[in-house]
């Protein structure tokens, strides 16, 4: 494999990941945007994201595009009901918020455990087959992830844009007090925003469950990138997280393909770090007064 | 006379936009002052940067002839520069006299070390302390109400405890955030009587943003307004009364206000 | 469970409001105490004396963490200090014969040292951010006791850990570190119930409560909050050395993320308002896991539902029972 | 005091369930049983049931005259070390357990063999660290062939028969990872190869296509396997075969063949040579490997019948010792037991040398190639050499 083979392969890598990063990342950061609540529970969605693909891709044979779709709705309606029936009770205190998705994440994924079982479960992929473009090769099923990434933004940018809804979202986001008087309803927005996160995150779940394997214990890896991204990028800021999950993608593939997974690993968290110390609103965040 | 509080050009943005630009006013001792404009005229972010919440992009605060802009709060309250909030007055959980022993924090005579010793001299410090709170709980009308939490008060009382909290800190100057605000004409007639009242015997000097012009008219020495981030006028209430831009100012915003 | 009868005084919210029942509470704290101490004598069952030595120890965590919490932050880096501290004393027994009382001290003051510069720089870092941090500082050690294995003999750990001993009396048996944990559990009880009744508790609570009022009432809270963030993370540290030398094993996994999250069970199924709400947490859900020993997921579930269940209905948590019982018989009756 | 006290009585009653009855005999089993070291738990708890099954079918174990009904108490150590201490403490003090399925993995070990010593419990234990047998620990076996043991003979066998010059790896960064890395290193070495890619990762990570880049990069003829959990080791050959590595795939650690071939596909799992720990055509182990799966509907991993072997023969030493309380007796009737029958064959002790400890299960094992989704065997091994 010579150099440039090399690069392209860990640039296409990068991006694959990145979308996964971004995806979870929108998701979490637009909660936190709304309804000041760090979501714990975000990877568990993620999760049940692949399970629902599993089931539905490679157990029931629905047509991929369907089975998105399905995941989106039925995790989108599950987060509306965590968030009516949980979260809601802490409208006034962020703290207990937290600590309520902490146990929130707790109880899916031992669910999961115990309805699914342990074990690891692998599905076929969408796509099968490489794209062969001069000396480069590329699989096939890891350009679909990029696309539907790509599409899954787009519908949910032209959702926050040229809604009722998605603009009121924003509104709620930008200044919470100013969206109260002009009458924007929190009981409805907050299950909405709620709802799409999780389901953005289901979406990153269904679309990565043919690459990587399913198990209940799948969603922890995508959080903890979520995290990072949303300081790199910003918390609460949406082109943050699109920022920040693609660099944060293409820093790890290339840094781990160049230098190894520790070192990769280590330079993600020093560089987290040093975004917090120089500049902890993050690269597109607003600085809070 | 001799000037308590000097702000100098103070300007502050918010990403691109100025939500102060270039504002000077000072207040001497024993005045009391108003500061007002429509809404969004920065009269907050105004009294968030003299307190210390905010710190200014540009320009120079003076307490007393120290720069005080940037510092914390705290270290301006230790210099005797004390103020209420619009919104959130009180500690809702704890007993109104466990308040203003919070608001004495600065002026209690007992180091936390000794405290958490519980050394005799400690004692003596927090019992000096809590009896001074308790006679200003006397001096406000809210000594019925020592042991109750202060959530569960009248919201009239939650307002007056805020001016009491602020006031336990011993200031030279008290800056009083809309005092009046959401309280009925009798609650704010009170409230007037209470700072003219304060003024006089403790000989406190005011700084006060609020809405509400006839309390303003009524009780301050001399008014600065501002809008948009800009001071418009400075002078004694009949000035400001018939001075035109603050009319057009105001009239601009009427139906909002 | 045989877990120590603990004194339960010292909500320690008010000073001086406690006037009136001291002698009755002085009592059932040194009956308590004395229940305590005898303890050994009527449990043989080594088993449970082990369970009443993780109890103590539990205790300590959710005690040190109710710290925090009480200047209103909420650290999710809470076992990551534990484990400073476990491997500071463990390496230090190991390679320089430090006596593991010496270990455990030096474990304490270091890592309320590392959480004073953390706090410190990460100032302006309140709220959300200071959770992420926290938990991100709890990624990094585990990251470094994992690869430093020069040092922390990476994932294998550090085994042959020597076992507390005091004037050359070795502690190594359960029954006798029994007596150590509670002597360590009465001191942090003592030391943080003094804590929340001077100035540094009404600082603390005035933070919690209201953050710009008590900063505009002169209450340096970034000070505060550093404060109790290294006082509350150096117990932690001081305990971790402690579990060190009790299990006499440490690695990578013996504190993680998990451990954190269960402190933080711990204190909000207790009572975050009190230190005996802690300690009730502790006690109450330290042997929790063992009804369901042989099926892992269900017994998580079971914490994760007690957890949410407990903030919705019971946000005072098992402490505030008692409260609302005294309440419900007094009848209304004003307080003293 | 008293609210305290309410609380934690029904708790106490349940810890203090009543004692078994004088005719039972207790095995406890102390493993992962959650977490992704789950299909090993599930393998030694499988053993355990299943031997306790087959006795009592027969009425119980006689010893010295008196039945006893064999009674397994599971727990979970959720691959933790304290986990691991709380529940030896537990099956020792509160279960009164005097014989252990268990502990797995090496950091639950070295932490809970202090206790079952202490108590002269009888451990049969799945853990790869060369400390977990030593002469100090008089009461710890392991029926299971450590990597050590088994890669060496294997690797030889494999550098021989394919001719890989040049060989990469990943390992997980975790104890397993770091031991069997630099151990596989050595041997590939020793039979004349190169370890030119050698990669360690952090547990938490699923994608390796970078770390693979890197590896492929070396232009290897051989990806070795091992030290990685069995989810990991199948994600690994799937993602290789994805990236176009058409060369042989090596598994010379524990079992993980029915993980890869689930998570990989069957296509993927194509020339992935792995280390069999049984002889899957010998009508013994098909026969557990029909009760196995009737019961758990996993599929068996290969190391249950070895803990299977085991239990007989203590049951067998309980018998010749006439005692199931005296566990001094009872491990030199175990010891004493030479050829002896079981599921895996004729079995007997070994590893004085090595570890000073003759309590090592000695069986042969193959090596085998995945076709079609079942490893089919290729050679049979013993720790001198493979043919």
């Amino acid at each position: 494999m010579d150099f440039s083979t090399l690069l392209a392969q860990a640039a296409l890598n990068g991006l694959v990941i990145g979308t996964m990063y971004m995806l979870m990342a929108i998701g979490f950061t637009l909660v936190f945007g709304i309804m000041r609540i760090v979501n714990f529970a975000h990877g568990e969605f993620y999760m049940l994201g692949a399970f629902s693909a599993f089931f539905t891709y490679a157990q029931w044979e629905v047509p991929f595009v369907f089975c998105l779709v399905i995941a989106a709705l039925t995790i989108g309606a599950l987060g509306a009901l965590v968030e009516r029936a949980i979260i809601r009770p802490f409208r006034n205190d962020e703290l207990s918020g937290m600590i309520a998705t902490l146990g929130v994440s707790v109880v899916i994924q031992n669910a999961a455990v115990v309805a699914w079982g342990p074990t690891p479960r692998a599905m076929p992929n969408v796509v099968d087959g490489v794209l062969s473009v001069g000396p480069f090769t590329f699989p096939l099923s890891r350009l679909v992830v990029i696309a539907t990434a790509a599409l899954i933004f787009a519908v949910f940018w032209f959702f926050m844009q040229r809604t009722r809804t998605g603009r009121a979202m924003r509104a709620v986001a930008q200044d919470a007090d100013t969206a109260l008087i002009q009458g924007i309803r929190v009981n409805t927005i907050y299950p909405i925003a709620f709802a799409i996160s999780v389901a953005l995150a289901a979406l990153a779940g269904a679309l990565m469950a043919p690459i990587f394997s399913v198990s209940p214990f799948v969603g922890l890896t995508p959080m903890l990138k979520a995290f990072v991204v949303v300081i790199l990028g910003g918390l609460g800021s949406v082109p943050g997280a699109v920022v920040g999950g693609l660099l944060l993608g293409l820093i790890e593939s290339f840094t781990a393909t160049a230098l190894g997974s520790l070192v990769a690993d280590i330079l993600q968290l020093l560089l987290v770090i040093l975004i917090l110390l120089v500049r902890p609103w993050g690269l597109l965040g607003q600085k809070e007064a | 006379m001799s000037a308590l509080l000097e702000v100098d050009g103070v300007s502050r943005r918010f990403g691109g936009l100025y939500a102060l630009r270039d504002v000077s006013f000072s207040v001497g001792e024993g005045e009391i002052v108003g500061l007002i404009g429509p809404n969004g005229a920065g009269k907050t972010t105004c009294f968030n940067v003299v307190s210390g919440t905010l710190a200014p992009s540009t320009g120079t605060v003076r307490f007393k002839g120290h720069q005080i802009a940037g510092l914390k709060p705290s270290a301006i309250v230790a210099l005797g520069l004390a103020r209420t909030f619009q919104a959130t007055t009180v500690f809702p959980t704890a007993t109104v006299l466990e308040n203003v022993m919070r608001g004495a924090f600065a002026r209690t005579p007992v180091s936390p070390l000794a405290s958490l010793f519980n050394t005799g001299a400690a004692r003596a410090g927090l019992a000096a302390s809590e009896e001074r709170c308790a006679r200003l709980l006397e001096r406000l009308g809210l000594a019925p109400f020592r042991h109750q939490p202060a959530g569960e008060l009248p919201y009239g009382h939650q307002r007056r405890l805020g001016v009491a909290i602020a006031l336990a800190a011993q200031p030279q100057l008290l800056m009083l955030d809309e005092p009046v605000a959401g309280l009925n004409p009798e609650e704010s007639a009170e409230m007037g009587r209470l700072i003219r009242d304060l003024h006089e015997t403790e000989k406190v000097t005011v700084l006060l943003v609020e809405h509400h012009m006839r309390l303003v008219m009524g009780i301050c020495h001399r008014i600065v307004v501002l809008d948009h981030g800009e001071k418009i006028a400075e002078g004694l209430p009949a000035e400001i009364r018939s001075d035109r831009s603050v009319i057009e100012a105001y009239l601009g915003t009427e139906e909002e206000a | 469970m045989h877990d120590p009868r603990l004194p339960t005084t010292g909500s320690g919210r008010l000073p001086g409001s406690a006037a009136g029942r001291t002698w009755a509470v002085r009592l059932g704290a040194l009956a308590a105490l004395l229940a305590a101490a005898a303890l050994p004598h009527f449990v043989s069952n080594q088993f449970y004396m082990h369970m009443a030595n993780l109890a103590l120890l539990n205790a300590i965590f959710t005690m040190s963490l109710g710290l925090i919490a009480a200047v209103g932050q909420l650290s999710l880096g809470h076992a990551a200090f534990a484990a400073t501290g476990a491997y500071i004393s463990a390496l230090g027994a190991l390679h320089l014969k430090l006596p593991p009382l010496l270990g455990i001290a030096a474990s304490g003051l270091a890592t309320a040292l590392v959480a004073a510069i953390l706090g410190k720089i990460l100032l302006r870092l309140r709220g959300v951010y200071f959770v992420l941090v926290t938990f991100l500082a709890g990624q990094v050690v585990t990251l470094v006791a994992l690869n430093w294995e020069s040092v922390t003999r990476g994932a294998n750990g550090l085994v042959g850990i020597p076992p507390i001993s005091v004037l050359g009396y070795s502690l190594g048996a359960r029954a006798q570190f029994y007596y150590f944990a509670l002597a360590a559990f009465v001191g942090v009880f003592i030391l943080l119930r003094a804590l929340m009744r001077s100035q540094y508790g009404r600082a603390f609570r005035s933070i919690a409560e209201n953050i710009e009022l008590a900063e505009s009432s002169g209450i340096d809270a970034s000070r505060y909050q550093v404060i109790a963030f290294a006082i509350g993370s150096g117990i932690a540290g001081a305990a971790g050395a402690v579990m060190a030398h009790y299990i006499r094993y440490v690695s990578p996994d013996t504190f993680t993320f998990h451990e954190s999250v269960a402190y933080i069970t711990m204190l909000v199924v207790g009572g975050r308002q009190t230190l005996t709400g802690a300690v009730l947490g502790a006690a109450f859900l330290t042997p929790l896991p063992e009804l369901l020993r042989g099926f892992v997921s269900m017994q998580h579930i079971i914490y994760g539902a007690v957890l949410v269940s407990v903030l919705i209905f019971l946000p005072g948590g098992l402490a505030s029972i008692g409260h609302r019982i005294a309440k419900m018989t007094r009848g209304g009756r004003p307080r003293p | 005091m008293r609210r305290l006290l309410t609380a934690l009585l029904p708790l106490a009653c349940v810890l203090s369930a009543p004692a078994a009855s004088a005719d039972s005999l207790k095995i406890g089993v102390l493993a992962t049983l959650s977490g992704a070291g789950t299909a090993w738990g599930m393998s030694m708890q499988g053993a355990a049931e299943l031997a306790a099954e087959a006795v009592n079918a027969k009425g119980g174990l006689e010893v010295a005259g008196k039945k006893y009904k064999i009674e397994v108490v599971a727990y979970d150590d959720k691959y933790k070390a304290a986990d691991a201490l709380t529940a030896m403490n537990r099956l020792a003090f509160d279960d009164g357990v005097k014989y252990v399925v268990g502990p797995l993995g090496s950091a639950p070990a070295l932490a809970v063999l202090p206790v079952s010593t202490e108590n002269k419990m009888i451990t049969m234990t799945m853990a790869f660290t060369p400390k977990a047998l030593s002469a100090d620990f008089k009461y710890s076996f392991r029926p299971v062939i450590p990597s050590d043991v088994f890669s060496d003979p294997q690797i030889k066998w494999v550098v021989e028969k394919l001719g890989g010059k040049r060989i990469g790896g990943l390992f997980p960064n975790d104890e397993s990872g770091q031991q069997v890395g630099a151990a596989n290193e050595k041997a590939y070495e020793a039979a004349g190869a190169k370890f030119v890619a050698k990669e360690f990762f952090e547990r938490e990570r699923v994608d390796f296509v970078p770390l693979l880049t890197r590896v492929l990069a070396q232009k290897i003829d051989v990806f070795e396997l091992n030290g990685n959990s069995p989810q990991t080791a199948g994600l690994l050959v799937k993602q290789l075969r994805e990236m176009g590595f058409k060369g042989p795939i090596i598994r010379t650690g524990g079992d993980a063949t029915a993980d890869i071939v689930k998570v990989a596909g069957k296509a993927a799992a194509e020339n992935v040579y792995v280390h069999q720990p049984i002889d899957l055509a010998s009508p013994a182990i098909q026969n557990y490997t029909k009760r196995f799966e009737d019961k758990y509907k996993i599929p068996l991993n290969a190391f249950s019948p070895f803990f299977y072997a085991n239990l007989e023969m203590l049951f067998e030493a309980m018998r010749r010792a006439g005692t199931v309380t005296d566990t001094d007796k009872v491990r030199t009737a175990l010891l004493a037991l030479k050829d002896f029958d079981t599921v895996l064959g004729k079995v007997n002790w070994t590893g004085q040398a090595q570890w000073k400890s003759n309590q090592q299960l000695d069986a042969p094992f193959y090596v085998a190639v995945v076709k079609d989704g079942k490893p089919v065997v290729q050679a049979k091994c013993t720790p001198a050499k493979c043919q």
